[in-house]
């Protein structure tokens, strides 16, 4: 058993160590066009978001439908920060960053935190609802701000975070990935999946329901508030239309397609679903009829007979090494 | 007359296979019992009869129609009734509503009155309960609201997984009673049970299975006195 | 002094007392039943020792600490396992992890570990994986080590349950009809396995059970509930033989 | 400022009889099928949408376009359960809402296709009198969806609680197998919600647009959110409680635009949303869901 | 693309007409030996903005029929076919990246976009390190135009701001109430000019400042508050898809003040039910399409869409013939020459005579737009 852990993690290494040489050979042999080389942070946030809602919605079990606000809480701290220290040169350009990151992580975890109180008490669809609400008033109040600028939004934002700092957007992708599966290994993802199960149950073993309830938002709010800080840097331009709950329904469509629990699923449902409407440009007029399609369809066969199929010879394959 | 004809049934799930070709019949009137240990497959035997799992292989008939690939729903208007393990009450539905809903295949208005006079007689319990929530009866109530409902349908045959869990010991012996009274009455029934010294005794037949195979079968009274069921599942 | 000491305890639904001036005392390592016909509390007496219900009056107290008012997980620290009438299992997660779970107040490491893992990662984690085995070996689970909880037949999720219970290191274990759905065979292996987690353990144990045989073979004193209230109370001889309990609960 | 009061009173029932109505097919459906079909907002829109074809194109009579949209939503309702949420019976219910999204999408993406993204004008072809209230107008479009609304509501309550079909719909919301051992045709049963649900949405769609008067392929996405959020604030899966929700949302929203803020509104409304919620953790009229341990 | 003939409704079969018979002048156009010049665009065809993007993309389909048809741009000695290749960007901005960077990847010679203003912010730097001529028809924040690069064809927020906050003082009006859209930068920039504007000249004009938000239909709410304000004058600076649920719910409400409007406006007729609720009604536009001169653009793009042009047509169609001067301006297809070629030219356009300032701004007169006897009419 100890040897298993061990090979997954040399494989994990293996597998990061291979993407990331991958798109340095991409970009630096420009092998990747324009259009692709511009999906590589969107690709990156997504995963980002996806893992940290996932964490929420298939660990912990709560169905939120207000990630989106949580990115917009780290996005526009973050851009604040930068648009204030970064770009009148008050601190160099990496320590901007470094701090609009954690900053952005931050605020979005304190704001993780608050709706802790709602989630303690709600279930099910009406915690939906008000992450929902939480998302909107959000929304609406950055919308609201002077600080924020309104519907006008912020722009100019230094461009920190684009696909020519791949290396650092790479590096805290991958740290999110970690950070969660390692959680997720532990006592603390434990305690987290038991509520999920059975509350009942996982209090009367001694876990503190509202505890671990809380600490997943704060956890996946943090995160969900570095993607958008990332997101912000990388776009160059904020406007609070565009967290609304859309947004958030995006980021659950990734978790749900990849399947709930699996982070490996998460990471590449994130990378079809970013991919999937460019590769679809060509088509025109045709693009979300085929983009709605290909997603239902997707579902269906997630869940159908076929798959299970597949996934079953795939089990006999595993069984018959085993014993040999 | 054998109503129910099973013929080398299997069953997966996934690639576990659970029931492993097993046939056995079950005539008019009788009360057949089918014991075996945790796992054995008796609850996913019920359940592929019935209609709610498929059958990976083989044939099931009632009353000489094929009923393989029935839905359950249509088997159960067939008359063919089941009491599931678990008991799966409507939870949030009344008592009364739960009973009502035994009889959603009936059509006739005065007799579902009476077959619900005849429950509140079996089951006073219940009467006493008629408005409250059937999720928050206690584990024994809910038994015997699960053997009530399955009942309201009148059925000619009726399939019971564990009666008598959770029952009290008083409770036990007067499930039993219920069981042959309604099998007097003509109902023909199929039971499960872990308490097997009680259901060989009211018996006609039994079948034994271990490991989704049948490795024993006769007259329940002769199992009763076999060796190797007595070791394993009457345990003095 | 005795373990567990209920005074006056009652609670009610709407209009009916589910538990009414109900009174148990509990020595240090007795192995206590609590009888009784359905419906007649005794699940409900559980759920009140738990903190799953806050009575409505009445006192409790474990080693003369205080439960009511406390939460279900506070209860837990306190020394007090159960399980539960209707399975609870963590379906989704496999039973090594069930057991491992229940070890979360026993094995402790900080939450960077939890995010970063390293050595100290890896020593508790082994230590947990050992104890959760050790548990399991008892009940003869350590096969189904990686099963889904909820792939498990009914008779081993009731036995997985009681090794959950019993990895928090309770003082007292509570156990809601342990031999519901088990052959005599399973029951009399059952009561075996109670007996020795009681010596290997040194705990004591409450349980609820309609299993006669078993409430006969291994309870040293026995409590039958009725309507909420005490019907008697004694050794199992005295209170089988009962005119009182036969007719409301026995039968014959 | 009395009439100030009345008058906006009068236009937060406006908006929100009509998030009343799209909250009963909203709850009806969850009630029943226990998925949240954001596809929901849609069939509205191809209800308008269909009026629309029925009427201009066609020159059909008024009633008989209206019932060609209850038909065609029907229909397109129960299609949409067969091909798209029914293979996903078994599968974890977030699946099936990412199907209802994906069916969103999809029958945007058709609308847009065919009718092309600039808005149809289109005339109310619902012409009541308004009545005067003092100095007060309720237009006649407000009393006719009201009142639609109230009927439907009570119609609905009496079907799920005393008809036969509507026993059965209960018994599968709870445990769909259990409910087959009953003898109740599951399939069925959840076709018709759809059928049902479908066909009060094609009411919502005609009445939203003898409203509103203006069609847009995307006409139904923000309705359909607005009403989901009142289904859950009276209490989702209660009829009555959708109405309630349905109109104390749409007056709500009127009082804080008119009182507060405009630009706050949102804010306002969904925080109170959250305050009933927390006070009321199953929403206003929904029945907290028992659990016995 | 555009061979789906399959489609069921006139509309969408003229539309794959229309691009069939693009292409067919094109690969006539083939024979004679002339090189292609890539014009990218991109604007939201998908979600609620969609209509604008639509607009835009076939008023440039139109205008390149035409100058292909008439036989390419000549440049030198050499003479360039038109080609079009429209990007969907949803109106969103991270979508507006990768949708210019596809466009980049195509090998395009120059932009016209993006649509709104958002998304064309998020490019504006993009086309600037890619050394790409912008034009956009329709983004009107003053911030689009801040690189050397980027033209704008229609007016900025501001000005409209501005003008119509002049028009309202020079016809005396005495109470004046402002709906607008407090989600969209489009409505807020003219707001808060206009509401500036207004204010410095008289600060008890305006009456009621009540605003919306993107999606909303209904506006009863705000239009009670402005109607018990007594405001004579409502200004709406929004599209004419929110203008015409407003308008319709102030006649339902029996509101009786007169309406002026932005240059959003446009395309108003087809949206009333009746055209009696904007009788007298007056905007903003650089466009109108009973004009004369833009009567053949009208009837063409008629014909092949089976809808009157908008502003936004208008834009496109401008764009794409700044462009066509730029090049032969430039005597060339290189960026800095046509850059520099754009401050030299004048275009006379759909929406008037325009040239541009090396700010990247259009000078061109605003013309007032009236609704008289359901017709637009020039003021
Ligand atoms: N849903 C399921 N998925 C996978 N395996 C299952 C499932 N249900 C049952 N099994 C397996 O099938 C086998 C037979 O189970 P079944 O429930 O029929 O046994 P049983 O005889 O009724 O046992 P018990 O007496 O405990 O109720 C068991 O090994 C069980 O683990
Ligand atoms: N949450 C509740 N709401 C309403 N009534 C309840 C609730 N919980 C229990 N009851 C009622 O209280 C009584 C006692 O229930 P309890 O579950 O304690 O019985 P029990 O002694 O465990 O019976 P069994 O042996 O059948 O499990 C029952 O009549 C039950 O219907
Ligand atoms: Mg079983
Ligand atoms: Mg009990």
């Amino acid at each position: 058993m100890k040897k298993t852990s061990n090979r997954q993690v040399w494989f994990n290494i293996a597998v990061i160590a291979a993407a990331y040489v991958l798109v340095t050979i991409l970009l630096k042999g420009n092998l990747l066009n324009r259009q692709y080389t511009s999906l590589l942070v969107p690709i990156a946030v997504n995963i980002m978001l996806a893992v940290s809602l996932n964490l929420v919605t298939g660990f912990l079990g709560e169905l939120t439908l207000g990630h989106a606000g949580f990115m917009s809480i780290g996005a526009y701290t973050g851009a604040l920060i930068s648009l204030n220290l970064g770009k009148t040169e008050v601190l160099p350009a990496p320590a901007a960053f470094a701090l609009a990151l954690l900053c952005g992580g931050l605020m979005a975890a304190v704001f993780g935190f608050l709706i802790g109180v709602p989630v303690l008490r709600l279930r099910g669809d009406y915690l939906a609802i008000v992450t929902l609400a939480f998302g909107e008033i959000i929304k609406s109040v950055i919308n609201s701000m002077e600080i924020t600028n309104g519907a006008r939004g912020l722009s100019k934002i230094p461009l920190y975070s684009n696909y020519t700092n791949y290396t650092v957007v790479f590096f805290l992708m991958v740290l999110t990935v970690l950070a969660v599966t390692n959680l997720m290994k532990s006592r603390d993802g434990r305690a987290i999946m038991a509520i999920r199960d059975n509350d009942i149950a996982a209090e009367s073993i001694g876990i503190k329901i509202s505890h671990f309830k809380v600490k997943a938002f704060v956890i996946a709010a943090f995160f969900a508030g570095v993607a958008g800080v990332i997101y912000a840097h990388n776009v160059g331009l904020l406007k609070p239309g565009t967290f609304d709950y859309n947004k958030s329904i995006e980021i659950l469509v990734i978790v749900v397609l990849g399947g709930m629990g699996s982070i490996r699923g998460s990471i590449i449902a994130a990378i079809i679903l970013t991919v999937l409407p460019e590769l679809l440009r060509g088509t025109d007029n045709l693009r979300m009829l085929l983009y709605a399609i290909v997603l239902i369809a997707m579902m269906i066969f997630n869940n159908s007979k076929i798959k299970e199929g597949l996934m079953m010879n795939r089990t006999f394959r595993k069984l018959g090494r085993k014993e040999a | 007359m054998s109503i129910l004809k099973v013929t080398d049934m299997t069953v997966n799930y996934g690639v576990i296979q659970a029931v492993k070709g097993i046939s056995f019949e079950v005539e008019q009137g009788e009360i057949v019992a089918l014991i075996g240990a945790n796992g054995a497959g008796k609850t996913t035997t019920l359940h592929t009869v019935t209609g709610m799992i498929p059958a990976k292989s083989g044939s099931i008939q009632f009353y000489g129609t094929d009923i393989t690939k029935v839905p359950a729903h249509r088997i159960v208007s067939m008359g063919l009734a089941h009491v599931p393990e678990g008991r799966r009450v409507f939870a949030q539905l009344t008592v009364l509503e739960n009973l009502k809903m035994g009889a959603y295949t009936r059509k006739d208005k005065d007799g579902i009155e009476k077959s619900l006079e005849e429950i509140y007689k079996r089951f006073p319990r219940l009467e006493e309960r008629k408005s409250q929530l059937a999720g928050t009866l206690s584990g024994g109530e809910q038994q015997m609201l699960a053997m009530g409902r399955a009942l309201m349908s009148k059925p000619k045959m009726i399939v019971m997984d564990e009666p008598s869990m959770g029952l009290s010991p008083l409770y036990v012996s007067e499930i039993f009673k219920i069981i042959q009274d309604i099998n007097e009455s003509g109902t023909t029934v199929l039971l499960v049970e872990q308490n097997a010294k009680k259901a060989l005794s009211i018996a006609n037949k039994a079948y034994v299975l271990e490991t989704g195979n049948i490795v024993l079968s006769g007259d329940a009274k002769e199992l009763m006195n076999d060796d190797s069921v007595k070791k394993a599942y009457l345990s003095e | 002094m005795a373990l567990l000491e209920v005074k006056n305890l009652g609670i009610s639904f709407g209009g009916l007392k589910a538990v009414d001036e109900f009174n148990i005392t509990i020595e240090e390592g007795q192995l206590y039943g609590l009888i009784g016909p359905n419906g007649a509390g005794k699940t409900t007496v559980f759920n009140l020792l738990t903190g799953v219900y806050r009575p409505t009056l009445g006192t409790i107290t474990l080693d003369g600490k205080n439960l009511v008012g406390k939460g279900p997980a506070e209860i837990c620290k306190c020394g007090v396992a159960r399980t539960f009438q209707n399975i609870r299992l963590f379906g989704k997660m496999t039973v090594l992890d069930n057991v491992k779970t229940a070890l979360h107040n026993q094995v402790k490491y900080s939450e960077a570990v939890c995010f970063f893992h390293g050595p100290v990662y890896k020593k508790k984690e082994q230590e947990m994986t050992d104890m959760a085995m050790d548990v399991l070996k008892v009940f003869g689970l350590d096969g189904y080590g990686e099963t889904l909880a909820s792939n498990l037949p009914y008779g081993q999720q009731r036995k997985l349950e009681i090794a959950r219970a019993l990895a928090t290191n309770p003082k007292l274990l509570l156990l809601d009809e342990p031999a519901a759905g088990m052959n005599p065979n399973e029951t009399a292996e059952l009561m075996d396995t109670i007996r020795l987690i009681r010596e290997k353990y040194h705990i004591t144990i409450l349980l609820i059970e309609h299993d006669m045989k078993l409430v006969a073979g291994i309870c040293e004193y026995l409590t039958v509930l009725n309507f909420g209230t005490e019907l008697a109370s004694g050794t199992p001889a005295e209170v089988l033989n009962d005119p009182k309990v036969i007719t409301a609960y026995l039968g014959e | 400022m009395l009439t100030s009061i009345m008058e906006q009173l009068i236009n937060g029932l406006r908006t929100g009889s009509i998030y009343a109505l799209i909250a009963l097919g909203y709850t009806m459906v969850y009630g029943i099928a226990k998925m949240i079909n954001f596809a929901h907002g849609d069939i509205i829109m191809v209800g308008a949408y269909t009026l629309y074809i029925g009427i201009a194109l066609l020159h059909l009579p008024v009633l008989p376009a209206m019932l060609l949209t209850a038909v065609v939503c029907s229909v397109l309702g129960m299609l949409i359960e067969k091909i798209a949420y029914k293979p996903l019976r078994k599968a974890p219910p977030l699946a099936v809402l990412i199907t209802a999204i994906g069916m969103s999408y999809f029958l945007q993406s058709v609308a847009l296709l065919i009718f092309s993204s600039t808005p149809i004008p289109f005339k109310s072809v619902i012409e009541v009198e308004g009545i005067q209230v003092g100095t007060v107008n309720i237009s006649g479009i407000t009393i006719v969806t009201l009142a639609v609304t109230t009927v439907i509501m009570v119609g609905l309550t009496l079907f799920i609680n005393r008809t036969k079909a509507g026993s059965a719909m209960r018994a599968v919301s709870e445990d769909r197998g259990a409910a087959e051992l009953m003898g109740i045709n599951v399939n069925r049963t959840i076709s018709m919600t759809f059928a049902i649900g479908s066909a009060l949405a094609a009411v919502a769609g005609i009445l939203y647009i003898c409203q509103y008067q203006s069609l847009r392929p995307t006409l139904g996405a923000l309705p359909g959110i607005k009403a989901f959020v009142a289904a859950v604030l009276g209490g989702i899966g209660s009829v009555p409680g959708a109405m309630l929700g349905g109109i104390m949302l749409g007056l709500i929203e009127s009082l804080s635009k008119a009182y507060i803020s405009t630009e706050l509104a949102d804010a306002i409304v969904f925080g109170v949303l959250v305050v009933v919620l927390l006070v009321r953790p199953s929403g206003l009229l929904g029945k907290k869901k028992l659990v016995k341990v | 693309a555009g061979s789906d003939t399959s489609d069921t409704t006139a509309a969408a079969d003229t539309t794959a007409a229309a691009e069939e018979s693009g292409e067919q002048a094109a690969d006539a156009a083939d024979t004679e030996g002339m090189e292609e010049f890539l014009i990218g665009s991109t604007g939201p065809l998908t979600g609620a903005a969609a209509s604008y993007g639509t607009s835009v993309k076939q008023g440039e389909e139109i205008a390149i029929q035409e100058i292909n048809e008439a036989g390419g741009v000549q440049v030198g000695d050499t003479t360039y076919k038109l080609v079009l290749n429209f990007q969907d960007d949803e109106a969103k901005e991270d979508k507006a990246v990768t949708a210019f960077n596809t466009l980049v990847d195509a090998g395009m010679n120059a932009y016209v976009g993006a649509v709104t203003t958002g998304a064309c912010l998020a490019q504006t730097d993009l086309s600037y390190e890619a050394n790409i001529l912008q034009i956009t028809p329709s983004a009107s924040a003053e911030a689009v135009t801040a690189n050397p690069n980027v033209f704008r064809m229609c007016f900025t927020d501001p000005l409209q701001g501005e003008m119509i906050a002049q028009y309202v003082v020079d016809n005396g009006y005495e109470s004046v109430a402002v709906l607008w859209n407090n989600s969209d930068e489009y409505s807020a920039g003219i707001h808060d000019a206009f509401v500036e504007t207004l204010e410095a000249a008289d600060a008890s004009l305006l009456v009621a400042d009540e605003s919306f938000a993107t999606g909303d239909v209904d506006f009863n709410t705000q239009l009670t508050v402005i109607k018990n304000s007594g405001a004579k004058l409502l200004f709406v600076p929004a599209y004419y898809g929110d203008v015409a649920y407003i308008v319709q719910q102030a006649k339902d409400a029996g509101m009786e003040c007169d309406f002026v409007g932005s240059d959003g406006w446009d395309g108003v007729l087809g949206q009333v039910t009746d055209p009696a609720m904007v009788e007298g009604a007056v905007f903003l536009s650089p466009f109108l399409a009973t004009e004369d001169a833009a009567a053949d653009f009208v009837s063409k793009y008629e014909a092949a869409y089976g809808a009157t042009p908008d502003q936004f047509a208008a834009d496109g169609y401008d764009c794409v013939y700044a462009i066509k001067a730029a090049m032969e301006q430039a005597g060339s297809i290189e960026t800095e020459a046509l850059i520099q070629a754009m401050t030299e030219i004048t275009v006379d356009g759909l929406t008037g005579q325009v040239t541009f300032e090396e700010s990247g701004e259009p000078a061109k007169t605003a013309k007032y737009v009236q609704i008289v006897n359901g017709e637009y009419t020039a003021m």
